[in-house]
């Protein structure tokens, strides 16, 4: 049974060849195949995943591995497989299912484009990189299929970024749109997976292996943590921190997280059931998932001088706060869900940050199921939209006048829809106050709580009081979304006209919405009140297995009301005030809190000004480059040298015509011309173009690297 | 030792060598002199019986006397012929890249006669026994190629070039079921070595006769390598008068001929040693000598069949060609390969594998020519209509 | 015994001289000539190093017959591509040829 | 003694004849240089007793790549009328860093490392081993490399191919 693991990620690709070659003409039979697929892989991860849930400690200790040599690498071996221990169950448990759930929605939503058996090629490509990833024994592999995910989310951001003759579903903006963030997302998450390459390649060459089960070994961690390197600029540090942050950037790329942060909410421009699956549940908290697995990279530095666990939770606080600030001024539906997803994988980073493995990982899967189901609960609601759009205009409704532009994304157009369609507002109801930590019942409760509890207990009070006021402003936009979404009156002719999504849509939104309340149940900690003594903190106790066979300790937290009663004030008090301002009396097409804030409303809708300023810095700094470099000799260097000489020598002969000869001078002129004709000639060459030349500076390059390798040794 | 043994022979000439006083590292020079001075006049001078054997054969199949002026029954037309190709005057056009254009007759050449060096002519006769000696072959017989292009191109003609250009396409579109074909033996007999490709051969289990489908692919690819027709496309006089000799006369002319017969010679010998057993025969362990004998029978049977289809068939057009190779013979090819290596590793006795392959190559064999031969007939019915229409008949 | 030196001599010259063509070469065909140079330097190497470290371990041999692999995949699809630029361009020239748009 | 004479005659003519394929003006001699080349390399691969690879050289190399560039060299035969200079305008610099980098290379070479050299020989069979290390310890760079073949055949094609008018 063990050598069926590499299904898991076969089958998807297998339904990715089959739909490419052969199938693509056929919707039903593409749809069917992926989800089959993904089904087979589900129910055999699921297997895999009790295997280690009924037996938590043996898996920790001895992971169920396939494991067959790669390619020969000098005098060893490069093996490489897949492995099964409890934190790849855990993630084993959510990662097909979900994917399960949201391709069965797809069918529903995408019904009736043009390219829906590619764009379930596509998803069953992704479920593969996905599942690989989290299978992988090793970072190489990992990194593989997290690069394979990449691939597949700028596929799919980018999904409508051509319009086939007769679509009228998409215009010429969004087309547009499609284009840029596709390439904003893969250029963005580029730069964090190049500093991650170099990483992978300096642990590479540090430790001679890049499996799990030796790289996180605690000799090989001492090892890296006792030698010493001194950089220029940053200073002196153990290798395990420069590693450790160094793959952490591959972290903040994937993951979204400031500075990184700009592609995820463009990436809202793909279709929602991806939105769900990559960029909510899936894919962005790889990068999470990425950090838990080498969490003893980062940890095994002492504490005080851990500067890596340092920049990741002040990475993590400052976005949790940073992005969930942003999601409280935008109007469109998906993009207050990216900020919110921003903002929570902020949450995730803090908590590993100051140490908090368990509760990491806990969020991340609840975050999964409430923001996968958030997500869906969107695309439905954008799908009634939509459909409400045109039937208003079929009869004949016709032109209403709106102060905007009609989007279906617009929160200012809906309202009201809680009637209209009550299964997925129900849901997303669900869904939102576990987003917001709704106290006792929900999921989100219970994972927040956790971090919130260790940050406390640990003595961090500003990534305490940081994450608790990101807390507040969570439930205050979840709050402002559902009140503008589902209540008050339609403020539009397609809120009126819409109506609820099909089955195929709202059942895997149910059966998520139980998830999202219910699952929160298995972290109950052992300590709390009550409640522990029934859950008796199982999952705590799960990934405390996997920490002991770590070697990392791992200690039950004393209940303490004072954070459980922070928490709780905070989210009851979120969602308390988005009621006082959006929810009791009917709301225009202006935010009611844009007039009252004034500029910091401005900086918030406007993100801060981050894409702006990255337009004005990097992304002009790179054309400026470009041109400068074209232009050096012709028009700032060579003229004005050339004109200056020139005219200077032309008067000093002038003066002393009689006294030096002329040709002294005609030959500095000229000769100054001509160096810097060849100083631009060869600053020129840095850019031409021609392979050649690049290859020249590669051989003049490795020529100086031998002769100077000869001196020095 | 068997007196009637041909390494007596050798072992004689060692112990000569030595009573003479050399160092071993002489002897082993000498030896190697002495063969290669003997494979040199074995080829050259078989060849001038060769040619006049061709004229004779084909004289008689075509009703004629063939040449029977000079010497008895015409034998020494070739000798006067090689002369008057030697006295004629030698031109290189003006245009020609010369050293290229002088070149190319010479690597022709030896090209070809590199590949006498690994054919045992008998128990013990061969130049040297190489592990390789098949893949040898071949490698020695793409070398070949080289020299037509570089006559076609250096001559600076077009008709040259475009010949070169269809020898290139034809040799290297046959090189591959020709290697097919080889590598079945190879795989069956579980060796590279041609002499023990030989011995495996043993009791008449010839390879040609447990795999005939293999030995007709090596037999049809051999007359393409060979430029022979049907495959003769190459030099065709009506379409591009004479391919990438056009411009050589005289004694370089001369040596792309003595090419063209010593690759039938050793094409020749070649399928006599992979598939007809080589020198093996009855009696060859009492007598060895007879095993020279044989592999001369058989070799010359052959090249009689060569000869034969020579003058009997017309030549292909160039697409057919091509077709023949890419579409039928590769597959073909590929199959047997397969099924050899599978027969091969099947756990019953030597004799139900030889029965197995026998049959599967006949059912192959017929298959394949089933299939051919309907696409043909489908368009022979093609062309009449298309002329019924014209109102060609 | 030839000494293990003179191989890599040899194989350090080829691979510079390859590298030269390479490098200074203007045809397209001339360079992948330039590299078929180079990766026969390799090889020599590989062999080299197979023969006078572990001649019982076929890895060099299959590290060998790879490289020759790959250079003949290279070859093929080299050419290809060299004549369909001369087809478009009627030019190999690599110096001609540095518009990304054609 | 007589090995290495065979081997500094035949190192000198590979040096020689790939010398005169980076710089001779025409590019089809360069061509035959080129071929001529690979011979000499075959024959030190026969030094080095790895014959297996030397006829490998030579079926590949001199049978497919060489006739293949000779091919391309024919049909893109414009090109060599010698109107423009075959070298481009760096060529100074390359040969001068190519002079300098093979000057390193050769004193790394012979005086800077040790290396571990074992006399052993080679064993008899090494032809099967090299075989069954094909199909087993190396057998997926093997398919590997023949999914590259195939990809390049189809690729090769693809690109060449004249467009149906």
């Amino acid at each position: 049974m063990d050598g069926l693991l590499f299904l898991i990620p076969a089958l998807p690709f297998l339904a990715f060849v089959l739909i490419v070659l052969f199938t693509n003409q056929d919707q039903k039979v593409s749809a069917g195949l992926t989800i089959g697929a993904t089904a087979v892989s589900w129910l055999l991860g699921w297997y895999f995943a009790f295997r280690a849930f009924f037996d938590p400690h043996g898996v920790a200790e001895e992971p169920i591995r396939l494991s067959i040599p790669w390619f020969p690498g000098g005098y060893s071996i490069f093996y490489t497989g897949f492995q099964v221990d409890v934190l790849t169950a855990v993630m084993l448990f959510m990662v097909p299912f979900l994917c399960f759930l949201i391709f069965v929605y797809s069918v529903g939503y995408m019904e009736g484009d043009p390219r829906f058996s590619r764009f379930f090629a596509y998803l069953a490509l992704f479920a593969t990189g996905m599942l690989g990833f989290i299978l992988a024994d090793n970072l190489l592999l990992a990194f593989i299929f997290w690069e394979l995910m990449g691939v597949c989310s700028y596929l799919l951001i980018g999904f409508w970024s051509f319009r086939k003759p007769g679509e009228t579903h998409i215009d010429h903006a969004q087309v547009k749109r499609a284009r840029a963030a596709s390439i904003k997302a893969f250029i963005t998450t580029r730069v964090g997976d190049t500093i991650m390459l170099a990483g992978m390649v300096l642990l590479y060459a540090m430790t001679g292996s890049l499996r799990w089960s030796e790289i996180l070994a605690p000799e090989t961690l001492e090892k890296l943590a006792d030698k010493i390197v001194s950089m220029p600029v940053f200073g002196v540090a153990p290798w395990a921190t420069v590693l450790a942050i160094l793959i952490f950037w591959g972290a903040i790329g994937k993951s979204a997280q400031f500075p990184l942060h700009v592609w995820l909410p463009d990436a809202m421009e793909g279709p929602t059931p991806v939105s769900a699956l990559i960029h909510a549940a899936t894919m962005v908290s790889a990068g999470v998932y990425l950090i838990i697995r080498t969490f003893p990279l980062f940890h095994v530095v002492a504490e005080g001088s851990n500067s890596a666990m340092w920049f990741v939770a002040f990475i993590g606080t400052f976005t949790a706060l940073f992005a969930a600030t942003i999601g409280i001024a935008q109007f469109d539906i998906k993009r207050v869900l990216a900020y919110s997803t921003i903002s929570q994988l902020g949450y995730m980073f803090a908590a590993l940050g100051i140490g908090a493995y368990i509760a990491a990982a806990f969020h991340l899967l609840m975050h999964a199921f409430f923001k996968a189901l958030l997500f869906l609960g969107s695309g439905s609601v954008i799908h009634a939209m939509h459909h409400g759009h045109h039937v208003s205009h079929e009869h004949g409704h016709g032109h209403e006048e709106l102060p905007i532009e009609f989007n279906p994304n617009d929160m200012r157009l809906m309202g009201g829809l809680l009637n209209k369609m009550p299964r997925t507002a129900w849901t997303f109801i669900a869904g939102g106050l576990s987003l917001s930590g709704f106290p006792l019942i929900t999921a989100g409760f219970w994972s927040k709580d956790e971090i919130l509890a260790d940050a406390w207990h640990g003595g961090h009070m500003i990534v305490f009081w940081t994450l608790a006021i990101a807390a507040f402003v969570t439930a205050f936009y979840t709050g402002r979304q559902i009140f503008m979404v589902f209540f008050g009156q339609p403020r539009s002719e397609a809120a009126k006209h819409a109506h609820e999504s099909p089955n195929s849509m709202t059942v895997p939104l149910v059966i998520l919405a139980v998830f999202a309340i219910a699952a929160g149940w298995v972290g109950i900690p052992e300590t709390f009140p009550g409640l522990g003594a029934v859950v008796r903190g199982w999952f705590q106790s799960l990934m405390g297995a996997q920490l002991e066979a770590l070697h990392l300790e791992h200690e039950t937290l004393p209940f303490n009301a004072a954070p459980l009663l922070i928490s709780m004030t905070m989210a009851v008090g979120g969602l308390f005030v988005a009621w006082l301002i959006y929810g009791r009396k009917p709301l225009g097409y202006e935010d009611p809190l844009a007039r009252p804030l004034g500029g910091l409303w401005q900086a918030w809708h406007n993100k801060y000004w981050v894409d702006e300023l990255y337009q004005a810095t990097v992304v002009a700094f790179a054309k400026w480059l470009a041109h400068f470099l074209y232009n050096f000799d012709d028009r700032w260097v060579i003229d004005p040298i050339v004109d200056g000489v020139g005219r200077y020598g032309r008067r000093f002969a002038g003066a002393v015509r009689r006294f030096i000869d002329e040709q002294i001078i005609d030959r500095i002129v000229n000769g100054t011309a001509w160096v810097s004709n060849v100083l631009g000639e060869f600053l020129r060459q840095i850019q031409t173009g021609q392979a050649q030349n690049y290859l020249l500076a590669i051989l003049i390059t490795v020529t100086v690297l031998i002769v100077l390798g000869i001196g020095v040794g | 030792m068997n007196p009637l043994d041909p390494r007596i022979l050798g072992e004689w000439w060692n112990t000569f060598l030595r009573g003479l006083g050399l160092a071993e590292g002489w002897i082993v020079f000498i030896n190697g002199l002495v063969v290669t001075l003997i494979l040199l006049g074995f080829g050259l001078t078989s060849v001038i019986f060769l040619i006049w054997l061709e004229r004779k054969f084909a004289g008689r199949i075509q009703d004629r006397l063939g040449p029977n002026r000079v010497g008895p029954y015409g034998l020494l037309q070739t000798v006067a012929d090689a002369l008057k190709l030697m006295t004629k005057e030698d031109i290189t056009p003006d245009n020609a890249e010369r050293v290229t254009y002088n070149l190319a007759p010479g690597l022709a050449v030896f090209a070809v006669l590199m590949l006498l060096v690994v054919i045992p002519f008998g128990p013990g006769l061969i130049g040297v026994d190489l592990n390789i000696g098949v893949l040898y072959i071949v490698a020695m017989g793409s070398i070949g190629i080289m020299a037509a292009l570089m006559a076609g191109w250096a001559s600076n003609n077009k008709y040259a070039l475009l010949g070169g250009f269809r020898t290139v396409a034809q040799l290297l579109s046959y090189e591959i079921p020709m290697v097919l074909a080889m590598s079945v033996p190879v795989l069956f007999a579980g060796t590279m070595s041609m002499h023990g490709i030989v011995e495996k051969q043993a009791r008449f289990q010839w390879f040609g006769l447990i795999m005939p489908a293999a030995f007709l692919l090596y037999i049809i690819s051999a007359l393409a390598e060979n430029e022979r027709t049907p495959f003769d496309l190459l030099e065709a006089e009506s379409e591009i008068v004479a391919g990438y000799h056009i411009e050589y006369s005289g004694m370089k002319f001369a040596w792309f001929f003595l090419a063209f017969f010593l690759n039938t010679l050793i094409l020749s010998a070649i399928a006599a040693t992979l598939f007809l057993g080589g020198w093996q025969g009855p009696f060859v362990e009492q007598v060895p000598i007879l095993g020279v004998f044989y592999f001369f029978i058989k070799t010359t049977a052959i090249l009689l069949f060569f000869m034969w289809v020579r003058a009997t068939f017309p030549r292909l057009r160039i697409d057919q060609m091509m077709a023949l190779a890419w579409k039928v013979l590769v597959p073909m090819g590929l199959v047997l390969v397969l099924l050899a290596a599978l027969v091969v590793k099947l756990p019953i006795p030597g004799l139900l594998q030889n029965l197995i392959l026998f049959v599967t190559n006949i059912a192959i064999l017929l298959f394949v020519l089933g299939a051919v031969g309907r696409h043909l007939r489908k368009e022979a019915e093609r062309y009449k209509v298309r002329y019924q229409v014209s109102g060609i008949r | 015994m030839i000494p293990l030196s003179w191989f890599l001599a040899v194989s350090a010259i080829l691979f510079v001289i390859g590298f030269f063509g390479v490098l200074s070469r203007r045809n397209a065909i001339a360079i992948l000539m330039g590299i078929e140079l180079m990766l026969n330097a390799v090889n020599i190497n590989v062999l080299a190093f197979w023969r006078y470290t572990q001649p019982e371990n076929p890895a060099g041999l299959v590290w060998a017959i790879i490289v020759i692999t790959v250079a003949a995949a290279e070859a093929a699809v080299g050419l290809a591509l060299f004549i369909a630029l001369y087809r478009l361009r009627t030019t190999v020239n690599i110096d001609e040829v540095d518009l990304l748009k054609g | 003694m007589v090995l290495q004479a065979i081997f500094i005659l035949v190192a000198l003519f590979t040096i020689g004849c790939a010398l005169m394929v980076v710089l001779h003006r025409n590019l089809f001699i360069s061509a035959l240089f080129l071929i001529a080349s690979f011979f000499g390399v075959a024959v030190i691969y026969v030094l080095l007793e790895a014959e297996f690879i030397a006829v490998a050289q030579i079926l590949i190399y001199i049978g497919a790549i060489a006739t293949l560039i000779v091919f391309a060299i024919m049909l893109s035969r414009g090109m060599m009328t010698g109107r423009t200079s075959p070298r481009n305008a760096q060529a100074l610099w390359a040969g001068l860093g190519s002079v300098i980098l093979g000057i390193a290379l050769l004193y790394v070479v012979a005086y800077r490392v040790q290396w571990p050299v074992v006399q052993k020989d080679v064993p008899a069979d090494a032809i099967a081993r090299l075989g069954s290390a094909l199909v087993g310890r190396y057998v997926i760079p093997f398919e590997v490399a023949s999914v590259l073949l195939l990809a390049a055949l189809i690729g090769a094609v693809m690109i060449a191919r004249e467009k149906e008018v």
